[in-house]
């Protein structure tokens, strides 16, 4: 049965909740200010509690299965950072109190902002940005400060970019004003070094890497491709949203990365919340904190009294780009990485181990069922080609079939540079034992598409709908509800 | 370790499968001098004392549930329906990623899709994205979205000077290495920015063929309304000078304000916070941005449709992604990907149960309480409130002491947040505050208010 | 999918939730006393989540949808009650702090007591039983003492039970050591007034009321009935499972009810927890009130230093009956049920009239679609037979096809005196076209039966499992998990 | 109404439908001299206000996560899982009733099954049901079963003296009218008291034709756990009377201690408080009952069997109903129908995310920390700590002033809550104090602990 939407339950009158009557004489508004009609929904409590509840079981999320969905590292989001991030004394702080009120909040920010840099190797971090998206902006704003405060901005207007990247790589450095140029990659997957020399001049505002890099693969030309660049004085902006292939294995910084942003609703489980909130705090070294997006916590010590009991309070940093948001960050995310930190400590290396075994893993299960494009050992994540040779199966239709097998399909047709792509990232959190059973749905897909194709072109065929018209989607353009003539109330 | 699953002899298994000897092995690609670096944090803590040490540290904070709390500027602390949470709480909806596979994120993208009506119920547009990060760069994307609109061909947009100054700090950001000029916001004297209707009339006269667009607060930083007869006048003028009028707005204040749509913003954006979202220390909030229908091809971020699948049930999709930066890369119109989803099905199941009554409710009791305490404090002898131009819930008091002194002495001999500091938004604003009440406040804690701001303000 | 067992996930050495190393000097333990193996699953957080998760969607409960169960009245539960029993300052108080520690505690069960008192018009109230049976065992105990006080309690080991009461009823009679006199019910459903007349003799110890009675209807005889049994030196007891009719519509305790139990679960919107906890309060009049069980609370005039701040303390009823259970009551259910009760105050009487609207609204949708064997103005509830004449179709087919058009089936085969009963209690919380769309069905099943009958016979076909072999589990009596020999570990 | 969905109109539509005028005709049947009281109660309020009542209600309490607390006495605090209430707060589950429906109560059925399978795993038992009230009420329905198993012609029930208090005094009120005699609880001197191995002998003298249950508490009340080796004669002995040997236990203790079912014991209840229930001021709790296969027909309450659907597919249903009030009615086995399931479905999801290894853990932890705690008291002057029989987590002080004095001192200087006072229970053990400590209590508290007692103790 659809669901109807919260506004067909509406009935004209009905209310849910109420609030209490003015306690201080009331004061009229001023006229010809006031709006006429206000057209949102009139359900009671009931209403809402059905209708939210059965959305949520049409939806799939990681607390209901296995979730491989590559480039997004859809880890178990531990239920101890859910209860953390809503006690009171988090949850109900204003970011306008004093710094004297929020020592705690600020230490916990302050300890965040350590813990990420000895994660990446990196001098300073800032906690600001609200995504891994908005953290890149912030990157490549400061190293384009950087450019011109030595008086090269006007210059150093292109920003290398492999083809493998992540779409934000090019757009966040559109919007940051430079021109994007493409980086092919070689036939190992890896930074092709000789198209890379050959951009490499005084125009160059540096070079976005992600390592591992879309494929799920170590680049190997990494120390060469990093040279290469700063030698043309460019900077190396690293895109960290695979860190949690590396923690404890290398850090970033340490090879070379001038600055790079962390993905907290990847590699520090916080959840994903069905498209957000994430954060995206941006880590550099010595050469660009100075420009690092404010404010960041830092220790006031005039305010210190006591060594071990220290003043924390909010600083700018000397050269800062500004502000990327108002207040200063996604804290309640903060808090859910924070408590996580705190539960791994040093055996975060433990994690990315566990997520590079538990992929190669999966891999070595995998590579005779599907054509593995890019066959080496792969670190958390790896590429298959979405093809049973001989049929007319897709990687969209295993995908689909994959849910009637219980699990959310990976990301498909990502990265660009694999046809068909099937972009696998399991996650450390998984067993043995599901990663088994979806290697062996895998292996009966590829079964069915040899016997029975239209079972998979078809599928899925047990979700709470079948395939969805999206043409029609784009075409129609129905962005809203708008309300019918003939209102008849849904039943709850 | 706790949250990965494998035991010894499991790791032996999948070792041999794969085909190496340890798990170091996995790593040789890694270059050697780089390899296993020593982490330096402190050691592992269990669930227990992870708690013990969070617990500790929330104590080490006065939350605003046990001070009154006087403080808004542009972060409000609201009520929020015990139902709210215990929806957001259901694990197929927080830890579900964008919906990209529609047939099994059906909840998402329907809650996604009432999101989006009821942006433009609240704002009178036609068309809202599924949420942008925070009000201050939903402003920041919609200046952008006005450049792309008129066609990069013109370099200026006038900013109105009591915009949440973090918003105008954050538009800056954004298009430092632009070609472009925020103008308008900044120089203007006290008694100026006492005069927002002034203000209009300046901006205004700013207007020509170089500007893309012009930004107006609604209610703006000092909780000001300018009204929406004049405000009118403002986009005829603006849409003439072929610019764009865009809004930043409070979404509890359009409960009782004409909103934007009916008086001519192209563009709406602003802070969801308010809508049953914790103050939390400042986010994760919820940035709202809507828009007419015409220009939805330059909206940025998630948008979701409605269809119909297979079999001819109505379901919905994302769509319009050709906007978007996984399919057009460098010429997407944003970089944005994740956003605030969960915010923004926070603010749909707060909207759900509030209703067009209860909503309405809220604004009512924020409008009544802070005119009350403007008029109490407006008694008093030393303060002077700014009274002349209609305000939501939000008001300025020049103060008889240094605004940061009075703060201190009614946090700590009154147990109370005092206002906003309006100094350091502007040293123009030094010695006033700015107030804020919402629902929250009790009649009780505004006289309490009141009282120590006149012993405060008593000469000694 | 069927869902794996807990203990399928098992894998030997997988560790859920650890624990701190001790932070004390260890004591060796005792030797001879340690237990060798301890069968508990071996299971990460992970497969915890999920497991209880999928097995939630495999549940329906009132948040699901509509759940018409006669006599439970599934009402809304609002979620304010949630939040408010887990402030810490009630979930972590130890039940034997000093009262001095816990007023605020205490207050709150003290109000509760008054609330129900003014409720029922009763003189006092214990709320320490468990639920609503242990408070009718706990009712007639006080009936028993009574009556011993008066050198009776020897020769009064009667109690009267209408045939039409749930069975709690005689069952608690037993247990008290009663002898259980069936009295039969009238045409109109009501205590038939002769044969109660037969039984009414100086052996009798009570009669047991419940009213409305479980056809939903008010008992046309009460007044009649209960003067008969009190002539006789009988006590009445009332089982008050059906308060939620009569809140503000009249009191028990003023038409001569001795005693009687409430269901807090029931009529004051606690949920009902997949089968408990609820709580059964059990109220008095003044010639009852000494016997009630203890603890209750009351104010300690002493103690009291400023009349607007009393001091509240536990008491013992002069002649109580003794404990019921250890410590002091379901006292996380006495939140909610005080939140529930601030939330109405006098107009609870709205309640009780809402529910009575709905169900002869409902009842007035379904007359001409199955047989009423009693049909008269009902309360919040009412009794239809599950026939539809000239087909195979039983009440439980029309039950389970219920499940397919999404609702919760209502009470079947209860009360016993009606065959085939399909007991309905929508309750106030449900809207008109909550009822419209369940008539609605019921109209489509009455068609079905007549069409396709299989259909309805073979119901329920959406839901997670078909119909269940009930006999082939008593006989077999597999009652807990059993590891087999071969463990193979399901995916999480 | 908040939670009453109808408008006006659709009222007047209903009661049209049905054929009345006005919603007071719906009541026609009340007689009228008792229709329509007036109901004092004070006015309703709105959520918010409900909730500022609540939270001040709340703040009146002096709460053990703010002081620590050493009160152990058949109610403790352990530490509970943030996963156990996310789990608890699906509303599928805790908005359900009992699964009468299996179809659509699948998830609660095998829940409950799971619950019997753990509660037989940690006893050692055959068969569990699926939870009683508490462990008190439990306690005297176990009576109840061995009085009929013993075909009701065994009259008499000895009860160890150190099973908690109230649990003796609920198996009193249970069989007050009943043909019962309890005997051996009471009478004892506190020299006796304090030798729980010859408290048993003494009990096992008692066994007689007349017998039909001996119960012993392992831990018992005061802490102490009697040798499995010498229950196991125990036991033997009262098998050899015909009768049953019934135990009550701590589960937690369970985790580390031989179970009842290998050191015979026909019958164990228990409360499953520990296992993920919060202390909430005593309730609701998780009655415990197993039992041998052979008693089966004979347990009360609730018991969830494995079967098969019509597609062959595993599924659960309450089973072996015939023992049920709802078809038996008089002749039941007891009268109980709604039980605790949603705390059964707590101690179930605890269970699973402790698991073996976390268990046992926390029963180390609390067994550590108990012992070192007495060994630290037994050091101090004037206080003297009953060491010499083994015992669990809790443990007997005798102190050198009052009890309540002692413990209102380390209320008001120490902030501590103080132990037990056993003059409440027994006038013997008046000058006696009961102390726990579980994994929650940090050498830190316990250090405090100490030197208060230290300080409290020392002659003035
Ligand atoms: C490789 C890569 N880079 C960047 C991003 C952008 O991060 P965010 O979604 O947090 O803005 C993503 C996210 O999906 C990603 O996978
Ligand atoms: C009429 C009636 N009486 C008594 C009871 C017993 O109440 P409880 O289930 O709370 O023990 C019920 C419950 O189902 C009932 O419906």
């Amino acid at each position: 049965m659809p669901e109807p939407l919260i506004f067909e339950y509406s009935v004209p009158g009905r209310r849910g909740v109420e609030m209490p009557e003015p306690d201080v004489p009331q004061t009229p508004f001023p006229e010809g200010f006031l709006r006429e009609d206000l057209p949102l929904p009139e359900v009671s409590e009931v209403d809402v509690v059905r209708h939210f509840l059965r959305l949520s079981q049409m939806n799939f999320g990681v607390d209901k299965g296995f979730y491989p969905l590559g480039s997004c590292t859809m880890k178990y989001n531990p239920k101890i950072n859910e209860e953390m991030a809503r006690l009171p004394g988090f949850a109900q702080l204003h970011p306008y109190q004093d710094p004297e009120t929020v020592q705690g909040a600020l230490a916990l920010m302050y300890h965040l902002q350590e813990f990420l840099k000895e994660i990446g190797g990196f001098a300073a971090v800032s906690l600001q940005p609200a995504a891994g998206a908005q953290g890149e902006l912030a990157g490549i704003l400061m190293i384009r400060a950087y450019h011109q405060d030595r008086g090269e901005g006007k210059k150093r207007i292109k920003m290398l970019v492999p083809d493998s990247a992540h779409g934000t790589n090019p757009a966040s450095s559109a919007m940051a004003g430079l021109r994007v140029v493409n980086i092919p990659s070689d036939r190992r997957g890896n930074i092709d070094l000789d198209a890379l020399r050959k951009e490499c001049d005084e125009t160059v505002a540096g070079l976005m890497v992600t390592n591992p890099n879309t494929l799920g693969l170590f680049d190997e030309n990494l120390v060469e491709a990093i040279e290469l660049v700063h030698r043309c004085g460019g900077l190396i902006y690293g895109d960290g949203a695979n860190m949690n292939a590396l923690m404890g294995i290398c850090k970033p910084g340490a090879m070379g990365f001038d600055v790079m942003h962390y993905n907290l609703h990847k590699t520090f489980s916080t959840p994903h919340g069905g498209g957000g909130p994430g954060a995206g705090p941006v880590a550099a070294n010595e050469r660009l904190a100075p420009y690092l997006p404010g404010p960041i916590v830092a220790i006031d010590q005039e305010r210190t009294v006591r060594p071990d009991e220290p003043f924390y309070t909010f600083v700018w940093p000397e050269r800062s780009i500004g502000r990327v948001r108002a207040f200063h960050g996604h804290f309640g995310v903060f808090i859910r990485a924070y408590t996580y930190i705190r539960m791994y400590g040093p055996r975060l290396r433990e994690v990315s181990e566990a997520a590079v075994l538990n992929a190669n893993y999966l891999l070595a299960l995998l590579r005779d069922l599907y054509p593995v494009p890019y066959d080496r050992l792969c670190k958390h994540e790896f590429v298959i080609m979405g093809k049973v040779s001989g049929t007319p199966v897709r990687a969209l239709d295993i995908s689909k079939r994959l849910i009637d097998y219980g699990f959310h399909p990976p990301t498909n047709y990502f990265p660009l540079i694999v046809p068909e792509a099937l972009m696998i990232e399991p996650t450390e959190t998984e067993s043995k034992a599901t990663l088994d059973a979806f290697a062996e749905a895998m292996r009966r897909i590829a079964e069915e598409a040899r016997q029975d194709p239209q079972r998979v072109q078809q599928a899925p065929h047990t979700a709470p709908v079948r395939r969805l018209d999206e043409v029609r989607a784009a075409r129609a353009l129905v962005l809203r509800y708008i309300p019918t003539a003939e209102p008849h109330p849904a039943q709850a | 370790m706790r949250f990965i699953p494998h035991t010894e002899e499991e790791r032996r298994e999948m070792l041999r499968v794969i085909g190496v000897e340890r798990i170091e092995d996995l790593f040789a690609d890694v270059p050697e001098a780089y390899r296993f670096p020593p982490l330096n944090l402190p050691p592992p803590l269990t669930e227990l004392e992870a708690r013990w040490e969070l617990e500790a540290l929330a104590e080490a904070n006065t939350h605003t549930g046990q001070y009154a709390c006087f403080l808004g500027a542009g972060a409000y602390r609201h009520f929020i329906p015990a139902v709210v949470d215990e929806l957001l709480r259901r694990g197929e909806f927080y830890t579900a990623y964008t919906p990209y596979q529609p047939e099994v994120s059906q909840g998402t993208l329907q809650a996604m899709f009432e999101f989006q009506s009821m942006i433009c119920a609240l704002t009178g547009m036609e068309v809202s994205n599924a949420s942008h990060y925070d009000g201050s760069s939903a402003l920041a994307e919609a200046v952008l979205m006005a450049l792309r609109l008129t066609r990069g061909e013109r370099p200026k947009v006038l900013l109105f000077p009591t915009i949440h100054p973090e918003y105008r700090a954050v538009v800056r950001t954004y298009v430092q290495h632009l070609d472009v000029r925020l103008e308008g916001d900044t120089g203007w004297t006290l008694s100026q920015l006492r005069q927002p209707l002034g203000l209009l009339e300046e901006l205004e006269a700013r207007l020509d063929a170089e500007t893309a667009a012009l930004v107006i607060p609604y209610p703006d930083f000092l909780g000001r309304v300018l009204p929406p007869a004049r405000l009118r006048e403002t986009a005829d003028r603006v849409h003439q000078a072929g610019a764009l009028l865009i809004a930043v707005v409070n979404p509890i204040a359009l409960a009782l304000f004409e909103p934007p749509g009916s008086w001519g913003a192209d563009i709406v954006v602003g802070e969801g916070q308010p809508l049953g979202i914790p103050l939390s220390f400042g986010g994760p909030y919820l940035g709202i941005m809507a828009t007419r229908m015409a220009f939805v091809r330059q909206l940025p971020g998630r948008i979701v449709g409605e269809t119909v699948d297979l079999e001819g049930r109505r379901g919905y999709v994302l769509t319009l992604s050709t906007r978007e930066q996984h399919i057009r890369r460098e010429k997407a119109t944003s970089n944005i990907t994740t956003n605030v989803g969960l915010m923004a099905l926070a603010a749909t199941i707060y909207l759900s149960v509030m209703g067009k009554h209860g909503l309405r409710q809220v604004a009512a009791l924020c409008y009544h309480k802070a005119h009350y305490l403007a008029e109490r404090i407006a008694s008093l002898p030393g303060y002077e409130v700014w009274r002349e131009h209609p305000f939501f819930h939000e008001f300025v008091v020049r103060t008889p002491r240094p605004v940061p002194e009075i703060n201190r002495i009614l946090y700590e001999d009154y147990q109370i947040l005092g206002g906003y500091d309006l100094g350091q938004a502007d040293p123009e604003l030094s010695g006033h505050m700015l107030l804020c009440t919402t629902e929250m406040n009790t009649r009780e804690e505004i006289e309490a208010l009141v009282e120590a701001l006149e012993e405060i303000g008593a000469p000694a």
